[in-house]
């Protein structure tokens, strides 16, 4: 994937296409939209944030409208304004195995407008779906094979550590012929606010320690996965660190809340590095 | 939509834990919009209402865990994006607006652009001049008042949720009620779809579908 | 398992019953020692630990002599002077599927000094084993299976949050017979120390919501395992956290590094926290 | 071994970031021993040798990150528990200790127990009075005093891993070395195996094993 800054907006983190108006679209490698999975999702309940200065946590549920009219809204040129300023990257997902094989499908005529096509393994928000898909070893395994056959993007897949090792994950994507794979998705917690349970995806801050190994045992099993690291970076030695340890571009998400104008300082920081 | 730098130009103390803090810079925001505001003790934004006082731009803020103290005590420069939500366009006719404390600012440039009459509520009692707005202190005179309140076509409630909830159950009859909504936010601009509530039409979000909602669509 | 504080040290942390030293016994539900495998270890080498105010990274790498070695000293009443202050839970681990099945073995006639066995297939630090075990699944199961006709004992796992769901693990100990679960343990992670890599596994503050969720969704599909829940318990309140989310006991790590006492605080707490 | 909460009595700066921390209380221990010390910038205690001045017990700290910066300027009591390590028997001659500021405490039990000679070594100025100890300051001053040292059967080295490195250099050919052994500590008690430090001996763990070893065990 050939990014002008190794930096990518983590899906969902960014919506579709707001940060836009906060941050240079010129620092931005790529952005990633929110997922998109095959039936519209209103997503959970609220409640749906509690953060920390140390974290986010996050149930969010994967809201999204649904592929069809997510296709109709691309069509119709409602998101036109977001490729001409950066490049994108779709991310997609399903409640089951089958839903994944349907929505890779959908996008076939759209693909080349993105320049790569994630699938989020990961998602701790969903009763079904997301993080579930990890626990079937040998049908993941077969989905990874119809996935590539079906799309000709450059793929990535966004695993988080829970389920599965994400060393194993990366050694079946390299044999299947994916392209990258993205790391790490947030993680399961729960907090208690005001004495009562609240439950959601955990970002931010706490991650990087998990997430840069993460990183780091992926590339020691593979070679070949452009790998996009991620998980509590908040500066530009953070981001600094990822590419020490593995990663060939970095993805941004929390710290946008805190400050999108973070993410100008850390792409500027990779472009001198890069020199 | 852009990020801002604010300087802290004064700070005054409103009434009880509410402090209106005028800044030496302007934002162009219409009435009802707000900014999110970075502190050190999280890692997301915080909302709070766009609004003026003496001329210049002002938030008003009650201080109510680590951030708002920040805010209000320690910060000199604050990082801010915005304006964010919707401008409110108020119904053509004869209204009221009634506001805690924390909402003064966002109230009075409402009162400037659209001449609408303002009631300020507070537990505690003024420590400000909020001239020319009339004051209501304490519980039992904010329900009392509230009660005799007519000769109006429409109401907006700017407070805390309890505060507005109240406020509806007793105006809902007579005219149209309109309020600020609270929702736990990340973005503030409709990428995090954080700020969720639940309506009679659903989902909304409080970011991008208010901050203001109709009080029938909110509330039984 | 019958505490008479809900409170247990946890596996490593407090060594071969150091503490006693520095915690009044009598606010110790249970002790467990540290893990013991089947062949003897000299752990990793040095550097082995790095702490942050929120967190500890431990490269220890399972050092110990050995099951061996441990029965002699044992035998030869090294370690009366535990017993005579505390209930102990015995840890054991191994390399492989068939050194947890010999180490079990091993142990077989000293059982009943231990009010439970910990079986730790969760142990970040060590190449082959630990984390490793979970990996094969159906192999696992099996294991499973063994270790319960092996033993008579209180059978406990010691169950971590990668490679495999813990609410998964929790059911295979449930369908096997297993007594309790232990969530959760360290999680791989990886930091920066002057440029250099250091590697290890994550204890202490940071783990409290993730440590939480695990808890929480173990809870939800067993309700015959004894749960004790730890990771990042800090005081009191993490500690009544835990139960809340559904534990029966919870286990206190990292926090005794920074000051004994606690655990004293704590165990005061649950016990007022049970009248 | 047990846990105790020291009150400061008075700190003094011995030289550079170096200071002497005398103390309210008191502690039995035998020269060489250390304590674990709680601070709020650590999840684990840090390791710090037991010494004495002028009667109190004292801590010699010097400053180096926000632990110890923590410990000199900041606090009022210190949670601690000890006494953790070996005792060091010295063999029975003629001896002398070469010791860094931050162990100026130590080497005055030791002093006081073992009639020792001190030598103490400081890059800076002493800034205190250090007597009845001969003091060397500066890089080359040390370096040539030690070349020159003869008479004594055996020498103990406390100070920084690169210190003690470069006196066991000079030393070591001259009679028996012994030296302080640095190492990351969590419990101080041999319970977390996480001090373990690599001799020719094999793995050695320097609170238990420690923290004096000789010389020529921990180096070629
Ligand atoms: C659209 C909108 C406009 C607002 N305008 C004002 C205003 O003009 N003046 C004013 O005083 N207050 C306003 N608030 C409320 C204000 O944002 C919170 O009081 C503030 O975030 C509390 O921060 P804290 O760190 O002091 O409190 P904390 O100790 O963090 O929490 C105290 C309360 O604030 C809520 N809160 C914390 N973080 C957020 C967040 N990121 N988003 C939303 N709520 C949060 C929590 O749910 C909690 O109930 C507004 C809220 C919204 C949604
Ligand atoms: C047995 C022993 C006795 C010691 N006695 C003294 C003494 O009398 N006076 C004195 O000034 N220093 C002594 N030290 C060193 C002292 O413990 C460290 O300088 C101190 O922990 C640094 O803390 P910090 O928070 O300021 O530094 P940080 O910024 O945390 O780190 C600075 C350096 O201290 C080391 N360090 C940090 N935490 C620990 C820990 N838990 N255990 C060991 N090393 C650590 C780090 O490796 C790093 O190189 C002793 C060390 C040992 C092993
Ligand atoms: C509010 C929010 C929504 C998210 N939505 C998605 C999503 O739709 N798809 C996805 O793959 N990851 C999603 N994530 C995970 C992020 O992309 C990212 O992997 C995670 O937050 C860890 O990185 P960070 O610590 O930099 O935020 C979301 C995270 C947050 C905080
Ligand atoms: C230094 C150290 C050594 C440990 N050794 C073991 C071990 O031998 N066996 C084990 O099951 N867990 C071991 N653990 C993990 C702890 O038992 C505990 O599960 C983990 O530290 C999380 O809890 P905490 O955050 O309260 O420390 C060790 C942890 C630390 C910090
Ligand atoms: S606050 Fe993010 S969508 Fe409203
Ligand atoms: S510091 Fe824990 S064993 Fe030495």
């Amino acid at each position: 994937m050939d990014l002008k800054v190794p930096l990518v907006i983590a899906s969902g983190v960014g919506g579709m296409g707001e940060y836009l108006k906060l941050v240079d679209p010129s620092c931005i490698g790529a952005y990633t939209l929110k997922t998109i999975t095959l039936k519209s999702k209103v997503g959970n309940p609220p409640c749906r944030l509690i953060a920390t200065k140390d974290y986010l946590i996050n149930s969010i549920g994967l809201e999204n409208p649904g592929v069809d009219e997510f296709l109709r809204r691309l069509k119709d040129g409602e998101y036109n304004w977001i490729f001409e300023k950066v490049k994108v990257i779709l991310s997609l997902g399903g409640d089951n195995l089958d839903e994944y094989r349907l929505v890779a499908e959908k996008v076939k005529d759209v693909e080349e407008k993105f320049v790569a096509i994630e699938f989020n393994f990961s998602c701790p928000n969903v009763e079904k779906g997301g993080l579930g898909v990890v626990t079937d070893l040998s049908n993941l395994e077969r989905l990874l094979g119809i996935l590539r056959k079906t799309l000709k993007s450059f793929l990535i897949a966004k695993v988080g550590i829970e389920g599965i090792f994400v060393e194993y994950f990366a050694k079946m994507l390299e044999n299947n012929g994916w392209n990258g794979i993205s790391l790490i998705n947030t993680i399961r917690a729960l907090k208690f606010v005001d004495g009562k349970i609240f439950k959601g995806g955990l970002s931010g801050p706490v991650l990087k320690p998990i997430a840069l190994r993460a990183v780091y045992e992926v590339r020691r099993v593979t070679s070949n996965l452009f790998v996009i690291g991620g998980g509590g970076i908040s500066n530009e030695e953070d981001a600094k660190e990822f590419l020490m340890a593995g990663a060939d571009a970095v993805s941004v998400g929390t710290i946008i809340y805190k400050n999108p104008k973070i993410v100008e300082r850390i792409a500027e920081s990779l472009r001198r590095g890069r020199l | 939509m852009e990020n801002f730098s604010l300087t802290k130009k004064e700070v005054e103390k409103i009434s009880g834990n509410t402090y209106l803090i005028r800044f030496n810079e302007w934002i162009d925001f219409e009435p009802m919009q707000f900014v999110m505001v970075e502190t050190p003790n999280s890692v997301v934004r915080k909302p709070f209402g766009l609004g003026s006082w003496q001329g210049d731009l002002a938030l008003c803020v009650e201080i109510l865990g680590e951030g708002t103290k920040y805010i209000v005590h320690e910060a000199v420069k604050l990082n801010v994006h915005g304006p964010c939500g919707n401008d409110f366009v108020p119904p053509n006719k004869n209204g009221l607006i009634i506001a805690a404390a924390s909402c003064l600012a966002m109230a009075h440039e409402a009162f400037k652009r659209w001449d609408v009459e303002v009631l300020m509520c507070s537990r505690e009692e003024f420590e400000m001049d909020v001239r020319p707005f009339r004051k209501i202190v304490g519980d039992e005179s904010f329900l009392k008042t509230l009660r005799e309140l007519k000769g109006y076509d429409w109401y907006l409630t700017l407070g805390s949720p309890q505060m507005c909830r109240i406020a509806y159950g007793i105006l809902k009859t007579k005219g149209e009620v309109f309020t600020t909504m609270d929702s736990y936010m990340a973005c503030g601009i409709g990428a995090c779809r954080g700020c969720a509530i639940e309506t009679k039409e659903g989902l909304k979000h409080v970011c991008i579908d208010g901050p203001i909602f109709r009080g029938d669509v909110v509330w039984i």
